[in-house]
């Protein structure tokens, strides 16, 4: 393994947490999307790096499996949003109370 | 060689759901028979669950088990399916064009909670319950009129989503540091390494999937607004099934943990604590029947995890019973609300003004439902609590059970408010007699009949829930 | 002192007595309300089969010299057993016997006085429960039994004192007397208990053998003494609690005569003879009871001095000559007291029944008013009172002038010579406040008395006949003979009673010969002076007292000692501990209940505000929550 | 696996019969009245019959358990149902079946809702008799709930004076303190390491610590003693009471707060007899302030029924201080306390129902004269009065004087407080008897009639229960005694 473990871990770490700031501060629907996808393939790279680590193929396809999932939850959220902003003109989160 | 007999009940799911996934590609089918149908689906989907329920076996290279703790939920869940049909005569909360989308993704939300409860790895897991997680946000979103239900249904897939990607997270970190994703094999190593940060920190995050399943503590906040905003029927589901399926899976995560450690059990002490104060004190105030049966909801989610972290084979058997019981109880509270509100809209407390002479046998069923939610004796819910009391009290845990009782007390109060709504309150204007179909009266009855006789001869139900609480083991 | 068994006969005999006034009582009660006559029937009838068995009794045991006792269990709960029987000796003898006889001769005398009023067959089912308890006092074996007795006659006296219950002042009496004799019975209880705690055992014979010396000590046995005579206090209406007998007065008069003067108030002086001998272990005590007899017998004597209703004057003789009572029974005469129990329960029940005649004829209680409308006509009652009034005062020869007499010479036999000077100062009192009321009657002023003559010559004697029926007439007349032969069978009562007690008795009578007269002498003079300022041609009808405005308030008002109790009740008792309570009860109790459970709702409503919030602060909630799970583990 | 019993079923007829006249009820018409009434009559008359009859068929030589019934009801958490009676349960039972049946006759006239009422006022009553004669921990807790849970309705429905918030402050406050009691039982069953609910099993001596026994003893005594009106816990009675409906007030004074001290008794006492003695001393405090206060208090209420209320939390704490006093008497006066307070408040609710139904007023300021106008009712009404004084030959007098002489020997100076509250209980009731009865009769009740024999009936059946007791209290102590000697002579 070229790139220690833990690099990995801190490397999915610090794009977990910036998934996480972005979908706690933007202030924009989409861009709230955008953070938790982001959080998502952070857990895809923890997946790599520890099937990496331990030299197994199981974290691999685990990741292949979120990126279909994710792919999922951005349509299956995009149609919301889409939805919400035909009826409310409005992709603030402040606006959906 | 896979023995794919085991497999029926998701089969047949998978079945019901093309059926209407197909019917709903169809254009001037009648809601009449499109409730018959899943009537009938369900009902056969019920006797499949039922006959499936002794198999044992894996299937897709271990990743998946049937064992009884799984069948014993899919009867439960397939139950769950079959009652939330049978209050869709009247679908009125959402717009007739979507009646075949709506039990399309009912059946598929249904299968994927089946697949959840046989999971046995961790990949399996994630899987099944994002699919669940995905056909109720659709279904939240399809409230007619979609004034609340986009609301709703954006908080929910917010807050669903950030939940799944924390527990992604988690998945990851666990599978990182112990390099096994089967259950069975992190339940063998995960004991002996409870002590290292990166596991613990593993395992937080991982719950908060389950938790937010549950409605836990900080992962409650959809609850109320869902609730509220989804059509009565969805509401129907998210409270009874979604929850049964919430606490099977937590179980079996959970049971990894074996005997746990001091950390994990301060955790879910604290979780169980606030989280059941919180709902309880929130319902006290609330207007809305939906609303207070949310944060009731919550509470109960406290409650369970009480049973849960006991971690011990009562522990998880008590829960077992209670999610049973929780089936029951608040099914029979929305059936009420269901008939009710006829007409599709949300109820508020007041509206239930009357309801003793407008049909006194709905009356009777809402107040033994709501004693037993509250834990009165001699409903099931009381033998529930009983259960999941006896089990922490045999880890010591007393002040957990105080507070618990305090809890009880509170929800005791608003409870009663309901009750107090359904026979003392007169109707601003005279109402007419409900309608209730001879059908709905018997299964009113029938109800009543099995929270009562739940509560006062539960042998068989213990016997069973102890028995798939020692698969787990 | 050794009990003997009785035989059977005996034993039935009195059950019989005891009982079956209850039975008519409980009879009139459930069946004969409707009835009246049956119910009087009854009564009377239960009562006088009480009187044969009562007198076959006591002429059957006319020689008795050792006690002779019968028990039963009653109760048995753990150590406690709470035994029935029957306890004859000369004292509960003579108890009975005088308790049956007024009994009967004053329900005779109701037959006349009640007739026509509402609630006639329940006044006789109160005299019959009344005569089943008192009855059952002077028998009891036990102190249990004779508390439990105590009590019901407690109870029957507030039933008939509050007999005539639309008058407000009626119930309000009826009250007053159950509870300040309730007052004296707490006492008396707490002492019961604590004899029951050293002594093992209420049985009277055993409280009244030397042997209790050695069990209790005498610090403990004159507390217990004490707190029993707190019951004889309460029941005989004695100083400090002795407000309510006048009061009592509101009852119909035969009730005044039997309860109020006779037998239920002597109940007290009773139970006092009863433990004589357990009082006698403790000078303290005996010093005690008889300051507090000294000071009634006193303060009432003043009381009745300027009352003007004539019950009323009479009830302050009472509680003034059972104060002799006591005097006489603490000062170490047994048979004086005892005596002067007998000879009072006589003349007193007579002053009563006779006062009940006017009372009924003229339809007032202020002896002015009979005075003016010509009391002085009705020449039976009017005789019969004057003897009573004389035997009262203790003139020669009736009946109290034997008995006063007696325990003057106890009185004198005492050391110290203040007790004697107030028993002295009593009998010129007793004289003046009896004679007061006879002249007055007798001699009213002569403004008004013509008229009323005509007035009650014409009109009166028409309804004279028409009233003053034979049953009223003839236990006056029974009553009066008694008065006037009883005072002679005083050597006879004294072997009687002193056939148990003879040691007791000796030491007084020496001094009789001085004494004799210096007490008549008294007697006479405040006769006398009754008469300089009521009897005589141009008296102006006021007393001495009344002269003086602020001793006339002072003995109105009762030495303002009713004041003080109702202030003590109002501003204590009412404002003070039980507002105080009910406000704790309101304010503190429900008002932190209710406040738990505002703060309950309150929290609800910011818990359910908070959850409004917008999705990105929720979201932010989890992380946070999640941070901090995860930090908890690193401490 | 049933355990074999050679004797009819008394206990379990007396459950049946309250279950089964339920259930008929409920099958009723809701406009065929009178059918209901009178299936009422009938039903809760079979209850009444055979608790007579269990409690003077009872061998009061052997003492013990008798009419034993005992299955297996869920083995694996040793659940089993278990009936049994002995000297404490069964005047208990009495007390009930007289209670119920009074109760079910004073409620004839009832108009509204009349199924309902039934229908609750059965499985109220059927949870007391359950509560009374259960053996087995799950079941007594079952039914000490069942018992109480009704009340929320049948106050809240049939009530009068602020009913609603009566009926929640009630059923809040009972049911917190079943919040007390459901963990002290779970924690003795857990502790006791037997694994089971088995009341006799666990008595057993010795199984639990003297620490377990404090611990538990303290919430049950807290989680029964609400209900049985323990001072400060009271407030909810008066309340409570005020606002019931006649037929409730008296099973609910009567009989309800009975079900508190008898929990204190069976549960808290038997379970844990080392804690009793160790809480004795606060027990004897608050039952001693109950007293004195609950007097206090009732001295300057003016509505009949706090009045009532207030008398209530008075004489349960004359229980309490017998109780407290480990001693046989204190255990006899206590349940001897306990049967004839049952009896005495029945009467006093059943009259001043009676005549509040009549004169629509409870207020002692506005009633008056009733004497003249109602003889009979006033009648009943002073006589419960009586009763409540402590005047002898009336049952409470013997329950009262063993307690006081009981508790004078163990706590002097609590024996005397409670001793000199007699004279405050006395000028408080005398009050209420003379401003309601006494008085010149008033215009406005001039034409009300008065009690009709039928309605008598409860009435009559109440008072000669008090007489009966009162001249032969030892037929109810001869049956406690069997229970409690054996049960003190057994304390360690």
């Amino acid at each position: 393994m070229i790139v220690p473990y833990s690099h990995v871990i801190v490397l999915a770490g610090i794009v977990f947490l910036m998934g996480m700031f972005c979908a706690v501060t933007r202030r924009n629907l989409i861009m709230i999307l955008l953070g938790l996808e982001i959080m998502l393939n952070s857990g895809a790279i923890a997946f790599i790096g520890a099937a990496l680590r331990w030299q197994l193929l199981e974290g691999q396809a685990i990741a292949i499996f979120i990126l279909a999932i994710a792919a999922a939850e951005v349509s299956v959220g995009l149609a919301l949003i889409v939805c919400a902003y035909r009826r409310k003109g409005s992709v603030d989160p402040g606006a959906y109370n | 060689m896979m023995n794919w007999i085991i497999f029926s009940p998701e089969f047949y799911f998978l079945l019901v759901s093309t059926v209407f996934l197909c019917l709903s590609m169809m254009r001037r089918i009648k809601p009449e028979q499109l409730y018959f149908t899943a009537l009938v689906l369900a009902s056969v989907g019920v006797g499949v669950c039922l006959a499936c329920v002794r198999l044992t076996g894996d299937l897709f290279s271990g990743t998946y088990r049937i064992d009884l703790f799984s069948q014993v939920f899919k009867v439960m869940l397939s139950m769950g399916l079959f009652l939330v049909v049978c209050l869709c005569t009247e679908l009125e909360g959402i717009a007739k064009r979507h009646h075949p989308e709506f039990y399309f993704l009912l059946s598929a939300c249904t299968l994927a909670m089946m697949m959840l409860v046989s999971s046995v790895h961790l990949l399996t897991v994630y899987v099944a319950l994002e699919l669940s997680s995905y056909s109720l946000y659709t279904l939240v979103f399809l409230r007619k009129g979609r004034d609340r239900g986009v609301d709703a249904g954006l908080k929910y897939f917010l807050i669903g989503a950030s939940a799944s990607a924390l527990m992604l997270f988690g998945f990851a970190l666990l599978y990182g540091s112990i390099h096994v994703a089967y259950l069975v094999e992190i339940l063998k190593i995960l004991p002996k390494v409870l002590n290292r940060p990166v596991v613990i920190i593993a395992l937080i995050l991982l719950l908060t999937g389950f938790f937010f399943k549950l409605a836990v503590f900080p992962f409650h906040f959809w609850a109320p607004d869902v609730y509220e905003s989804a059509a009565n029927q969805v509401t129907t589901y998210i409270a009874t099934a979604s929850k049964v399926a919430a606490i099977a899976i937590l179980i079996r995560i959970v049971a990894l943990a074996g005997d746990g450690s001091a950390y994990l059990v301060h955790m879910l002490v604290t979780l169980s604590i606030v989280t059941m104060t919180i709902g309880n004190l929130a319902a006290v105030v609330q207007k809305d029947f939906k609303r207070l049966l949310a944060y009731s909801s919550v509470a109960h989610a406290g409650y369970v995890l009480i049973g849960i972290l006991s971690m011990s084979q009562a522990g998880y058997s008590s829960a077992i019973f209670y999610a049973l019981s929780i089936l029951m109880m608040k099914f029979t509270c929305f059936l009420v609300l269901v008939k009710v509100s006829d007409d599709g809209r949300n109820l508020d407390i007041e509206h239930l003004a009357g309801l003793h002479r407008r049909s006194p046998i709905l009356a009777m069923a809402l107040m033994m439902a709501l004693f037993g939610l509250a834990g009165i004796p001699p409903t099931i819910g009381f033998t529930g609590k009983l259960l999941i009391f006896t089990a922490a009290m045999q880890k010591g845990y007393f002040m957990l059970v105080l507070i618990a009782m305090i809890n009880v007390v509170i929800s005791l109060y608003y409870y009663l408010l309901v009750v107090r709504a359904a026979y003392l309150l007169e109707p601003k204007e005279q109402l007419p007699e409900l309608q209730v179909p001879g059908s709905i009266k018997v299964l009113a009855g029938l109800l009543i009949f099995g929270m009562v006789a739940g509560g006062i001869f539960p042998q068989y139900i213990i016997e069973l829930s102890r028995t798939a609480a020692m698969t787990l083991m | 002192m050794t009990s003997t068994p009785i035989s059977n006969w005996t034993v039935l005999m009195t059950a019989v007595t005891a009982v079956l006034p209850f039975v008519a009582f409980l009879l009139i009660m459930v069946f004969t309300r409707k009835n009246e006559r049956l119910s009087a029937g009854l009564s009377i009838g239960a009562v006088s089969v009480s009187l044969a068995g009562a007198l076959f009794l006591i002429i059957q045991y006319r020689h008795l010299t050792t006690s002779v006792q019968y028990a039963g269990k009653w109760l048995v709960s753990g150590f406690i057993t709470i035994p029935v029987g029957f306890l004859l000796d000369p004292l509960s003898l003579l108890m009975l016997t005088i308790v049956t006889v007024i009994c009967f001769l004053v329900q005779i005398y109701s037959l006349g006085y009640m007739a026509g009023d509402r609630g006639f067959s329940r006044y006789y089912a109160f005299m019959s429960l009344f005569a089943w308890a008192m009855i059952s006092l002077t028998l009891s074996a036990s102190l249990f039994q004779l508390y439990v007795f105590w009590e019901l006659v407690g109870l029957s006296s507030y039933l008939l004192i509050g007999f005539w219950y639309e008058k407000f002042s009626a119930s309000e009496a009826g009250k007053k007397a159950f509870v300040m004799t309730r007052l004296g019975d707490v006492a008396f209880m707490l002492g019961l208990l604590l004899v029951l705690m050293n002594l093992g055992n209420l049985d009277i014979l055993k409280l009244n053998s030397p042997m209790v010396t050695a069990v209790m000590s005498p610090g403990l046995i004159t507390l217990s003494a004490l707190l029993i005579f707190g019951g004889v206090v309460g029941k005989s209406a004695q100083f400090p609690l002795l407000t309510w007998l006048p009061d009592a007065m509101e009852g119909p008069t035969p009730v005044s005569a039997l309860l109020h003067s006779a037998t239920m108030v002597a109940a007290g002086v009773f139970l006092f003879a009863r433990l004589f001998p357990f009082f006698s272990h403790s000078a303290t005590a005996m010093t005690v009871c008889l300051a507090v007899g000294t000071i009634s017998m006193l303060l009432s004597s003043t009381m009745a001095m300027v009352s003007r209703d004539i019950k009323q004057v009479w009830a302050y003789s009472t509680i003034s000559q059972l104060g002799y009572m006591i005097m006489g029974l603490a000062a170490g005469g047994y048979v004086a007291g005892v005596f002067h129990l007998t000879t009072h329960a006589g003349f007193k029940a007579l002053l009563f029944l006779c006062s009940g005649v006017f009372i009924h004829q003229y339809e007032t209680n202020d002896m002015f008013d009979i005075g003016r409308k010509g009391g002085r006509h009705l020449k039976t009652p009017m005789i019969c009172m004057v003897i009573a009034a004389a035997a009262l005062s203790g003139l020669p020869p009736f009946s109290g002038f034997f008995s006063k007499e007696m325990i003057m010479a106890q009185l004198a036999g005492l050391g110290n010579p203040i007790w004697l000077t107030a028993g002295l100062a009593g009998v010129f009192l007793t004289a003046y406040y009896a004679f007061r009321l006879i002249f007055i009657i007798v001699f009213p002023k002569e403004i008004n008395d013509e008229a009323a003559q005509e007035n009650s010559a014409v009109h009166g004697h028409e309804e004279t006949e028409h009233h003053h029926d034979r049953e009223m007439a003839w236990p006056l007349v029974i009553l009066a003979a008694i008065t006037v032969v009883l005072g002679f069978g005083k050597k006879m009562l004294q072997g009687f009673l002193s056939g148990r007690l003879a040691g007791v008795e000796e030491m007084a009578g020496h001094h009789s010969d001085w004494l004799l007269y210096v007490s008549v002498s008294l007697a006479v003079l405040g006769l006398v002076v009754t008469w300089m300022e009521f009897g005589r041609r141009k008296a102006g009808q006021i007393g001495f007292v009344e002269r003086i405005p602020a001793l006339k308030s002072l003995f109105l008002e009762r030495w303002y000692i009713d004041r003080m109790y109702r202030r003590l009740l109002d501003v204590v008792i009412y404002r003070g501990v039980s507002n105080i309570c009910t406000q704790n009860d309101n304010r503190v109790i429900d008002g932190s209940i209710d406040a738990v459970c505002d703060g309950t709702v309150k929290s609800g409503r910011m818990i359910s505000d908070l959850h409004l919030s917008m999705i990105q602060y929720k979201l932010l909630v989890m992380f946070v929550a999640v941070f901090f799970l995860a930090l908890y583990f690193f401490f | 696996m049933p355990i074999a019993y050679a004797h009819f079923p008394y206990l379990s007829s007396i459950l049946f019969s309250c279950v089964a006249g339920l259930l008929i009820i409920l099958f009723i018409p809701e406009d065929k009245k009178d059918a209901i009434k009178w299936v009422s009559a009938v039903c809760s008359g079979v209850t009444l019959l055979l608790s007579a009859y269990l409690f003077f068929a009872y061998d009061k030589t052997q003492g013990g358990l008798q009419f034993v019934e005992k299955y297996q009801w869920v083995p694996s958490l040793g659940i089993s149902y278990y009936n049994g009676a002995d000297g404490f349960g069964l005047p208990m039972l009495l007390l009930t079946g007289i209670v119920f049946f009074t109760g079910v006759l004073t409620m004839w006239e009832l108009e509204t809702r009349v199924k309902e009422f039934f229908a609750l006022i059965f499985l109220l009553v059927s949870g007391v008799f359950g509560m009374f004669m259960s053996m087995d921990l799950f079941f007594i807790f079952i039914w000490f709930d069942v018992s109480l849970f009704p009340m929320y309705l049948l106050i809240a429905v049939w009530g009068s004076t602020r009913k609603e918030y009566a009926a929640m402050k009630l059923t809040l406050y009972l049911l917190a303190g079943s919040a007390l009691v459901l963990p002290a039982i779970i924690y003795l069953v857990v502790k006791s390491g037997f694994h089971t609910f088995d009341l006799v099993a666990l008595m057993h001596p010795g199984t639990f610590t003297p620490f377990q026994q404090k611990f538990a003893f303290i919430l049950l005594y807290i989680g029964f003693g609400i209900l049985a009106g323990v001072w400060p816990f009271h407030t909810w009675s008066p309340t409570g009471h005020v606002a019931a409906p006649t037929a409730v007030s008296m099973i609910h004074a009567g009989v309800l707060m009975k079900i508190g001290a008898f929990g204190v008794l069976r549960v808290g006492i038997f379970l844990c007899p080392e804690g009793w003695q160790y809480w004795a001393h606060l027990m004897a405090l608050l039952a001693v302030i109950g007293i004195v206060y609950g007097v206090f208090v009732g001295l300057s209420q003016t509505d009949l029924k706090f009045v009532i209320g207030y008398s209530s939390v008075s004489h349960m704490g004359i229980v309490g201080l017998g109780l407290a006093t480990v001693t046989v008497e204190g255990l006899n006066g206590a349940v001897f306390q306990m049967f004839a307070h049952g009896v005495m408040t029945a009467l006093f609710f059943s009259s001043v129902g009676y005549i509040y139904d009549r004169t629509h007023t409870k207020s002692i300021v506005e009633l008056g004269g009733l004497s003249r106008t109602m003889p009979v009712a006033s009648g009943y009404l002073i006589v419960a009065a009586l009763t409540g004084i402590g005047v002898p030959c009336l049952a409470s007098f013997w329950a009262e004087l063993t307690v006081f002489i009981s508790s004078f020997k163990v706590y002097p100076l609590y024996g005397i407080l409670a001793v000199c509250a007699l004279v405050v209980s006395a000028l408080f009731m005398l009050r209420v008897v003379q401003r309601t009865c006494y008085g010149p009769p008033k215009e406005r009740f001039a034409h009300l009639e008065d009690v009709s024999f039928k309605l008598g009936i409860p009435r009559m059946i109440l008072v000669s229960v008090i007489v009966i007791f009162g001249l032969f209290p030892d037929v109810m102590l001869n049956m406690i005694q069997t229970a409690s000697i054996p049960f003190i002579s057994g304390l360690p």
